[in-house]
Parts: C-alpha cells; structure tokens; sequence
C-alpha cells in the first residue's frame, strides 16, 4: 500500500497510462471508481487458489470461500456500524438493493392512497422504482424540490412528509449537484410520521464516514464498484425486523429452509435475500476494499476529497463561460461537480477533454428529472476521488480552457 | 496528440452546418413524423417529412443536441430533399452501414452529398450515434405504418 | 494456452495445490468450475486498463468498456446461436434470469386457473418462482415424474402439459441424476398447447453444444461461473418478441429512453432488462470463457466428459455398497454422479474425501423435492469437467474404498 | 495426511453415540419441542424436553443426520438430563461458542461431560453446524415461548 494517501494514485495501476497521447486524468469516478492492486489481487488469489462455492460445500475449497465470503459481510457490518451482520445482504449493486426494497418492502406496504416521498434530484434507480410502484399500487409520488442555491429544500420536506406518507427515499449525496443531504435529520422527520426511509449511499459510502445505525436509516444501499471493488456486487443494509417481515426477492438456492412440491419455508436474514450463487469473488473483494478505505481512515477521504474541490472549484467558478450546478461554495460541494460551457454541447465538451486525458461524463446523470428542474438537457461532470491530485485539477482546467479556444471559431 | 485530434471531427463544413443548420423548422404538411431520443444524453431529435408520391417533397428537422448531431441532421435533411423515398432509405443504410465500420462502394458515398464527411465520425465511437441519430429518425419515418405509435 | 483438451488442466492455477497434504482432484464442478488463467487475466487486464462505466460515456476508457462488454453479448449470441445479440440479456446468474421471466413475464401472463409444468427433478432455482408464482395467481404447478430408470418420463410429459398449461419450464441437464432431458421435444409439446417453454441450460451450457433455435426455447437462463466465469454473471435468453412484450424487471439507470415526474418510457431490448450497472468486467471475462470453450470445442467439452464417465461409472457401480442414483448406462449419464455409500451418511463421506483431497459435494443440491421422490435426505456428489482427468476418477475411487475402510469398524 | 486426519473427529466416543444412540425417542409428556432443520443437507433435528419447575425431567430427540449431528444430539441429552434449565441453557451457550471460537474455562468444558470431545470439530469448520445444531434446538425449545412456531 502507499505510504500516504498522497501517493495512493500508486497503488492503481489503471492510472498509470496515456490516452490520446495525453497523460489520463480520470474524473469521471462518480460513474465507476478505479480499482486498486490489493482489490485485482484479492480477486486473482480468490480464483487462484480458493474458488468454490458458498455454505453448502463440506471440502476444504469449499469451506475457504464460506469463510472469506462471511468475513467480507462482517467488515461491511463494521464499515457502516450496522449492529448485525445478518443485516448485510450482497446484491449486484445499488440499483438492485433499491429495488429490492421497492419490491418486497413497498410492495407488502404501499396501498392506494398512500404517498412516497423522494427528492426531485434522485438518480433513476432511487426514482423509477417509487414511481412505478406509486402508479401500480395508486398511490402519489412527491418530489422534495431544491433551494435556489441547489440544496435540498428542507422547508419542502416537512410540508411533503406527511402522515399519509410510507416511505421517504432520498440520496444521501447527489450524483449531479455535488451536495450531501441531511439524512439523519429526515429520517427523524420520516420516522416522525410513522415512514421508513431509505438512504441511497451510492455517492456516499465510497467517501465520507457512514454509520447507519446513526443516521438512524430504516434500509441503506450502495455499489461495491463506486468504492473500489468489482463490478457487479452491492449492499443493502436493513434493520433486522424490517428485513424480517418482508417476503423475499428472489428465489432459488441458498434461500430456503424446507422445499416440498406444494410450499417452501424461507431462511433467516442475510440468506432469505440471497437466491442462488452469489458474487463470491466480488464480496471477497468488496472486504478487501472495505480493508483499504479504512486504513486510509474515510475522514482522510473525505478530506482530500475537500482539499481538491478547495482548490478546483474556485478556478472553475472564475472561467466567465463556466456555469457550476448545485453549490457555489466548495465547504458544501463533494467530488461531483456537474457544469455546463457557454453554449457548447456538453458532448462536445467531453469529446474535446477526453482529448486532452481528461476523462469526464457528459449527459443526463440518469437524472432527467433534475435536469428538466435545472433548465438544461445535460451537463458535463466531472468528480473526483481520494486517488486524484491537484495534478488532475490542473490537467482538468487547462483542457478547458484549450477546448474554449478550440471552439472559439464556431459560436456554437 | 490533444485537441489537434478533433480537427478531423470537427470540420469547417461540420461547424457550418452545426451554426447555421439547414432546415430545421417543422413541416406543416408533413405526412410523417419520427422522434428519437438519445439516452444516453437525453437528446431528441424530431424528423418530418412530406413525401409526395414516392418523393421527399420537403423535410425539415427540430430538436437539441451536440454539434455532431445537428450538424448531422442539417446535412441529412440536405441530402435526401426531392429524392425519392427509396433513394433516401439507400443513402440512411450506406450511412448507418458506415456507421457500423461495413464499407460501401465510392459511388454510394458519393450520393450522401456533404454528409459523407461525417464518416470522419469513425474515429470516435462515442459519437457515432450523434451522427446516426438523424438517419435513423428518417428511416423510421419513412418505414413507419401508419398506425405505429411516434416515439 | 494448453495444446490438448488432455493437458487444459494446466490452464487452471488452482487445481495445481494440495488439500489436506493430498492432491487436490476438484470435483465439484456441477457447483461451480474453475477458472482458466486466459479468464482470470481477462479480469486483471479490464481492471488495469480499461476500466469504466459503460454506454453512458464519451471518453476513452469508457469507449472501450462498451466495445468490450457488447463484443461479449456477441460472443454469447454465437455460442448458443441466437439469432440477434439484442436476444442476450446479462444477469447476476442463472437464478436471477430465472426469476426474472416468473416475475416479467409469468406475472403477465398466469392467471388463475393455468397451469405451470416443471420436473420433479429440478433445482430450487427453478422451482420455487413458479410455486411462488402458482401460489399467488392461484394457477397450479404440475410436476413430471421419473421413470424407474431416473430419466424424465415423457408420457408424463404428454399427460401433464395439456391446453391449460401456460409456462413449461425444464432443466436442460439434471444436477443430481445426470440426465439431459429431451428439451427440443418437449418445446414441440408446450408449443402445440401454446405454451411457452423455459429452459434452465445451468448445468448443459458449459457442457455441451447448445443451440437455442434449434431447441426452439423461447427462454433460457444459464450461469457464468458453472462455465469458468466469474460468479457475478449469467445470461438469460428470450425471443426477442416475447423479451419485447415484457414490461421490464428493475428500474434505474440505462434502461429508460425518457424519464420524468411521473411517467418513464423504456429503452428497446436488452437495456430494457438490465438496469443500473452490471456486472461488466464479468460479461467481458465471460466472452473469454466463451472464446475458450470455443477453441477446445463443446464436442470435444462433451466426448472428454463422456470418456470419464465411462471409465468411472461402471468402477462406482462395481462396488457393492455404492448406489448410483440415475441412468446406470454411462452413456446415458453426464459427468454429474450422485451416490450414496450404504448407511454412511453423505456428510461424512464428503469429509472422509476431502481428506484424501477429492472435492465433491454433499446434501440435498438444492433439489429437496427430487429427493424426497428418491427416498433419501442427501447424496454425495462427484461432478466432472474437461479438464478432469482419469487420474481424478481413480482418486475418488481408491478414497471411496479407504472411507469404507475407515468407517468400517462402526456399522453407521 | 489423508483419512488420518479425520481419527481427531470420529473417536471412538463419537462412533459409539452415533451407532447407539442415547436417548433418541419422543417424549409423551414434553413441555416443548423444536424442529431444526440444517438446510444445507436437509438434515432435521427434532428436540423434546420435558421440565418440571427449573429442572429437565426428561430429554429425547429424533430426525436423521450424519454422524455427527446424531452423536451430536446423544451426547447433549445425556449432558444435560437432570440439569436446571439454567444450567443446561449455560452449556449450549459454552457449546455454541466454542463452535465459533470462543474460548471457556476449563470449569465450563467439564461440565458438558462427553459432549465436549465434540470440540474436536473445530478443525472441520464445514461441519461445525452439524455438532451444534442439536445443541440450538434445545436452546431455541427452552427459551420458547408459548405462543412461538414451532418450525
Ligand atoms: C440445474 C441448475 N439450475 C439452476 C442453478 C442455479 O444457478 P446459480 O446458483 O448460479 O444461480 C443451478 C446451480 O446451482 C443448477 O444446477
Ligand atoms: C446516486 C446514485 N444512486 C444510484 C446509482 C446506481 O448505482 P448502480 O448503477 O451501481 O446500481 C448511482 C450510480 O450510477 C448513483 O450515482
């Protein structure tokens, strides 16, 4: 492992190339995060010498893996304070946990009539999965609106929160605004009115301290391959008498207790949720994930994090054909930052900066409803992780400022 | 290499139709209309066409999008006015052919009049679909039964 | 990799160790097979430069990851010759493209009243979506015998599929008895009473040439890591008209065409089914697998398997206090064999094996139903791949005969 | 190694419960029952007591399993018939916690009488619930509550 969180950038050898013919520069880690050597090597270790699969084996491969796979649900556990392991179900990623919920949870609980409660700056997978559950079971969908400074409206949320209310879901930061919203304090408010609320930890866990047990979340889900790990694996975490009380997801292997022709009783939590072979390897890396962040220590992260945005966002903000989404101020902004060029297409823009090494996204964010609220059809983004460096920053700047004057014969 | 990569994309003849795109108003008499959106920008690109017999009388396109895209689309709607509708649906599948890196012969590009030079799209894989977006509107358009649903 | 089918046990890292001071002979393959290095450094390579979120991005990386991750659907398609690449939808594995089409498109489609067919020897994994799934709609779940020879018994077939029937659903090869069911057939008979037909190909794909036209499946699901792939990954099959018709399974990102406050318009097939991010590495890594498989030859994969099983079979049937439950014609079996050894209870039998280093798996298979119709609570079971070699057959027998021996002094 | 290393697990004392089972019938007169099943191998475990005031009177199960879980179950109801329900609920939990590692006193050990040569099991940590799943049903049957599922 590097010696600091400086030269981290070290420990991913992704980052170690040219393209292009421009030093990379990748910022585009609220997409997909790089991954370290310690995470590919877990994984070839895995299959090179323990491979096999979970719980029902009796030989040495076989109990190996059980055993790398629980240990990897109880760093998870510790990684986000949940009180029991039993409340850590793998899924194959944030959109899947999430509908999970909408699917067992909401589906046993949401009738006609009643309203669910999400933010109007949610990705699609915390958005179509209400909205589409609201219209089947008739019940309302109400969005949580922004303030003008590109905050969540908390006035808002205590007028949308209401008794008929089951479910409040809300991203704990935004993928597009670069804010982090204030959780804990609408969960008391959900809780107040008698709904769970569930926390989309997609864009957080991966960069600040998260103790569920504090925010006091009801269900809480994220993606492995945000935060280092392979594709393909996530978590949901939920209280254990609420994940109880729901049928299950899936079935299949691994979740039962007793099959006969006619009736099937369920296993306990974790396993009810977890039908058929599961991400093996992908858990197993996710632990050593899990192992790297918290050596690093998450508030080293998070401040890193901060130090870049102190650094970037004010020479973003001082470029006259720059317009920044979401706060101005880089004390309330995470690694995400989402703007827009004068008039150029922000395709155009992330074209011209991939040119340079510069890798951003450009487009909705899967979040046309935001993008509708915020006037524009698209934006560029681009968002940063513990591993970039001013270095990036800079690279970033320039590419910018090159692209400006590379468009500036066309006015478009 | 850096920007100087672009140079190829974006061309002079790209830039100008992008500035000062071609036909892009709406038909009132059109007798088909296709809109197609983007995903994975949510772009949209909405094509009508007024053919008359088996001819494009008139054609006309709106929308939002990147250079590439209007860009692509002010040339489409160039190329196919007052052709035949079987004319148009050959020059939409040399072009989406090209598209998808299958070769076609010097005469067919030759057809696609200025919007040949966005075979220079090839390049760039991420934005062949800008570039394709507006022929296939136009294919689905002049394909389109009667009764299908617009997109 | 290795120059015959003899020596690919070379190309597999893992199988070259020692357990328990013994060779390792792996013979859990029907649980999960292992990896050949090409697999393993087709994860290592993505992971160390190409690394990215797919379709949503214009920059480098993410260019790369789309061609690689659809060059895998194509890859795919060819190997189980589907007419069109948009027909392959990526899963998390077999049992969740099983769920899938019982929570898309049985949902849609049974009613109270229909009726659904699956054999009395198939996996949890397709069993208990469609009891769940009978139970709800209050339709009836039908179950087809076996002869006494432990194959399907397709007079049964005729009987139990009549016009009521709306889903058939079927494994293509059994994970206990070693059979592979008449599945071309039994498509014929669903379809003439207008039903449609499912195939569970987890344990036939990796195995043998499978050809989902000529099969005339309308769906088939099957999983990577049976078939050297990471765990994490699978592939559900459909006719792209019925995948058409379906509405979609999870929401979230990359599946929509337009969202908004209150309505969502959904991408064409396959996007439409695979929301938020998959699982991309493990689509690439298992377009390797496919390439591999594709370089040996399935019926090559097939006559080596077969070439075990004629040599093991009759040597496990020759001794006295072995049962072998399923076809006793070896070339009626493939290389999945479940026996029992007298009154010794499987458990400790896989115990006594992986003493003496032989991997097999011990329990119910996740098939209690098809035990219960057996007469038994477990079964050992031994279960071959390619890269098996006579060697291994001779060590499972000389540690079946020393467990004799060991357990000889008690009567259990 | 090879076969060798299994002499840890399948003593004599073990061989000797698992084919002469103690103790392996029902009882007319229980005050609780639990089934467990072990849904890895579809193996059940069917607990019985019978307590008057704080004391096990009486102690049987029945099910099948392998030969650990049956030795398993044969050592504990001999382990703790006669015992109070306190004592008895304090040797499942010495039992259990060994199984996961735990370390007891020696004091506690000697108590569990043949039982705890069983913790030999824990150089075979796939077999692990097979030894401990007899000692959780009589946990779960002396806890239960009256109105609880049987499952
Ligand atoms: C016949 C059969 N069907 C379905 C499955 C389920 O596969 P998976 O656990 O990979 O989802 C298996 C494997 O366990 C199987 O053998
Ligand atoms: C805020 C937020 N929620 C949910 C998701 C969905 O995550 P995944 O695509 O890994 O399922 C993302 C990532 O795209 C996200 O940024």
């Amino acid at each position: 492992m590097a010696n600091s969180i400086n030269d981290s950038y070290q420990d991913f050898p992704i980052l170690d190339q040219k393209v292009n013919g421009e030093r990379l520069a990748y910022l585009d880690n609220a997409a997909t995060a790089q991954k370290p050597q310690q995470v590919i090597d877990s994984l070839v270790h895995f299959y090179e010498h323990d491979n096999a699969n979970v719980h029902r084996g009796v030989h040495t491969l076989a109990e190996r893996a059980t055993e790398q796979y629980e240990a990897a649900r109880t760093k998870v556990q510790h990684f986000i304070n949940a009180k029991n392991h039993n409340e850590i179900i793998f899924t194959k990623g944030c959109t899947d946990g999430l509908n999970l919920v909408a699917a067992t949870y909401g589906e046993q609980n949401i009738h006609e009539g009643d309203e669910i409660v999400i933010t109007i700056m949610e990705h699609h997978s915390n958005l179509i999965p209400w909205q589409q559950l609201a219209i089947k079971k008739h019940a309302t969908l109400k969005y949580i609106e922004l303030t003008p400074e590109g905050t969540l409206d908390m006035e808002d949320a205590k007028r949308k929160i209401t008794d008929r209310t089951k479910i409040v879901s809300v991203a704990h930061a935004s993928n597009v605004l670069g804010t982090v919203n204030p959780l804990k304090e609408l969960a008391k408010i959900a809780h107040e009115h008698g709904a769970v609320i569930v926390g989309d930890g997609a864009q957080s866990v991966p960069h600040m301290p998260v103790d569920v047990q504090d925010l006091d979340v009801d269900f809480y889900a994220f993606s492995g391959h945000k935060m280092m790990s392979p594709t393909g694996i996530g978590v949901l975490y939920g209280k254990a008498d609420l994940l109880r009380a729901m049928p299950p997801y899936q079935y299949g292997g691994e979740m039962i207790n007793t099959v006969h022709r006619d009736e099937t009783t369920f296993a306990d939590i974790p396993f009810k949720f977890e039908a058929g072979t599961q991400n093996i390897a992908g858990a197993i890396a996710l632990g050593t994930a899990v192992d790297y962040l918290e050596e690093i220590g998450m508030e080293n992260v998070e401040k890193k994090e901060q130090e870049i945005v102190d650094y970037v966002l004010p020479k973003l903000e001082a470029l006259p054909y720059i317009t920044v989404y979401g706060p101005q101020d880089p004390a309330q902004h995470t690694g995400v930052i989402a703007f827009n060029m004068d008039n150029l297409h922000p395709h155009d823009v992330a074209t011209a900066l991939d040119a340079e090494g510069v890798a951003v996204r450009a487009g909705h964010h899967c979040a046309q409803p935001l993008m509708e609220a915020l006037g524009v059809s698209a934006t560029t983004r681009a968002s940063f992780y513990f591993y970039n460096s001013k270095k990036d920053a800079d690279q970033l700047i320039n590419a910018i400022k090159a692209t400006k004057e590379f468009f500036n014969g066309g006015t478009i | 290499m850096g920007l100087s990569k672009l140079n190829g994309l974006y061309l002079d003849v790209i830039l100008d139709h992008a500035n000062n795109p071609r036909n892009k108003h709406d038909i009132p008499n059109a007798t088909s209309k296709m809109t197609i959106h983007n995903p994975t920008c949510g772009d949209t690109i909405n094509v009508a066409v007024e053919v008359e017999g088996d001819r494009i009388k008139n054609i006309g396109y709106t929308g939002s999008g990147c250079t590439i895209s209007q860009a692509s689309a002010s040339m489409m709607t160039e190329a196919v006015k007052g052709k035949t509708t079987e004319e148009a649906l050959d020059m939409a599948k040399t072009f989406s052919d090209m598209a998808i890196g299958k070769k076609h012969s010097e005469d067919d590009l030759e057809k696609l009049g200025d919007a040949q030079i966005l075979t220079s799209i090839m390049e760039f894989p991420a934005r062949i679909k800008c570039a394709t977006i507006s022929w296939w509107a136009l294919q689905r358009a002049l394909l389109k039964k009667d009764d299908e649903e617009e997109e």
